[in-house]
């Protein structure tokens, strides 16, 4: 199992009720599978997962990449700074 | 001039926005000519959905945004390599109108290199790419605005 | 918004150019960017022949300068009729490299509707029709700047 | 004859050796016959004569303009500023 970090932020932040969580993934969990799980885990989350954007240590990250091990993984719809 | 030399300066910040303290940031011996564009809150928005704002609530992810702004940055040096220097400024917290709450400058030796194309670029990157996020607040309620750009692998 | 409403902003001027306190003043409750450029004295100029300055010394015809900064706000405004603050200063007397000398600064509710071209546009004119002129000093000794732009009949 | 007053700036003060001038002058002199009359009167103008630009109060002219009584006339290079 791999230790990861979720960050949320905006209307992910709103949904998820917190800022942050850590949890434990199986080591070969794409952004796909992480989706997944947080979809049935917090059904709240799961209409924002169609649309939302993922980061992985701070990089934008896409279905099928990998989770690394410690990852820190941010959960935020487009953004619209300026 | 030896890229090194070349200042480039990127934050987010709470404090005021000071376009002088940032302008003199980026000015070099050899500049000659400045583009600075400013982002501010509007109190009466008349395009789209007529609305007024009492103020916005910005949050970013500090970390990553100062790296995209970074990111943004070497984007416009290795399109426009005349630019001098380069101030990418994202203001958070709660910002009432009238408020300056993004700036982007970039300066070069003439005006006539592409300086006013950098700054243009600039914002419209830093609306693609860097994770800073806004609430509205009005009279009649709040709600997050919404960007609608998806950044590519690579981005 | 009636133009009368719509903040113009012109002067020669022998003080330092406060760069927050004019966007202050062109900043409406309706205004959500603002593209500023700012020409500074280079000390290094390496475009065409190579020379240092030590100073440069403006000198301006200065009620007709301010007529012609006017003439420059009131084509901006026929150009891009959504620009809703103007500030066109020109500061003279003898200034040191890195100094803005000049500023241009338009305002809109939003940045895709002009303000950078109407910028461009007022620096460009400004260096065309107003009439101030400038001195180089080096190590080397003293010239005038001179322009090369002949005004046509009504301009 | 008509009073007028004439102003210098940039190269052409530095010619005339002074930043201004009253005179009087025909009243149906031109903008060109002005121009000769200083190239005659002032030979240091002579040269600046060719390329100098002229207004008249505050206004850009040309040759074939006619001097108004109690013109503000301005001799100087194209513009320089910025």
């Amino acid at each position: 199992m791999n230790h990861i970090k979720l960050l949320f932020f905006a209307t992910i932040r709103d949904r998820a009720g917190t800022k942050s969580l850590e949890m434990e993934i199986p080591a070969d969990m794409t952004i796909q599978g992480l989706k997944d799980k947080l979809s049935t885990d917090y059904p709240n989350l799961k209409d924002s997962m169609k649309s939302v954007l993922i980061t992985i240590n701070r990089e934008y990250a896409f279905d099928e990449a990998v989770v690394p091990s410690n990852a820190e993984i941010a959960l935020f719809p487009p953004v619209s700074g300026g | 001039m030896k890229p090194s030399s070349r200042p480039t300066i990127f934050s987010i910040t709470e404090s005021e926005i000071d376009l002088n303290d940032l302008l003199a940031q980026i000015t070099l011996e050899s500049t000659g000519a400045a583009a600075i564009f400013t982002g501010m809150v509007r109190g009466e928005t008349r395009r789209g959905e007529s609305h007024d704002t009492a103020y916005l609530e910005y949050e970013a992810y500090v970390p990553m945004a100062e790296a995209k702004m970074k990111q943004v940055a070497d984007e416009i040096r290795e399109k426009w390599p005349v630019i001098e220097g380069i101030a990418i400024v994202q203001r958070i917290g709660r910002l009432y109108p009238k408020t300056p709450t993004v700036l982007i400058a970039c300066t070069a030796a003439h005006r006539d290199t592409g300086v006013f194309e950098a700054a243009r670029y600039g914002i419209d990157r830093l609306k693609e790419i860097v994770p800073v996020w806004k609430k509205e607040v009005s009279p009649s309620g709040e709600f997050w605005v919404e960007g609608d750009y998806i950044p590519k692998p690579g981005e």
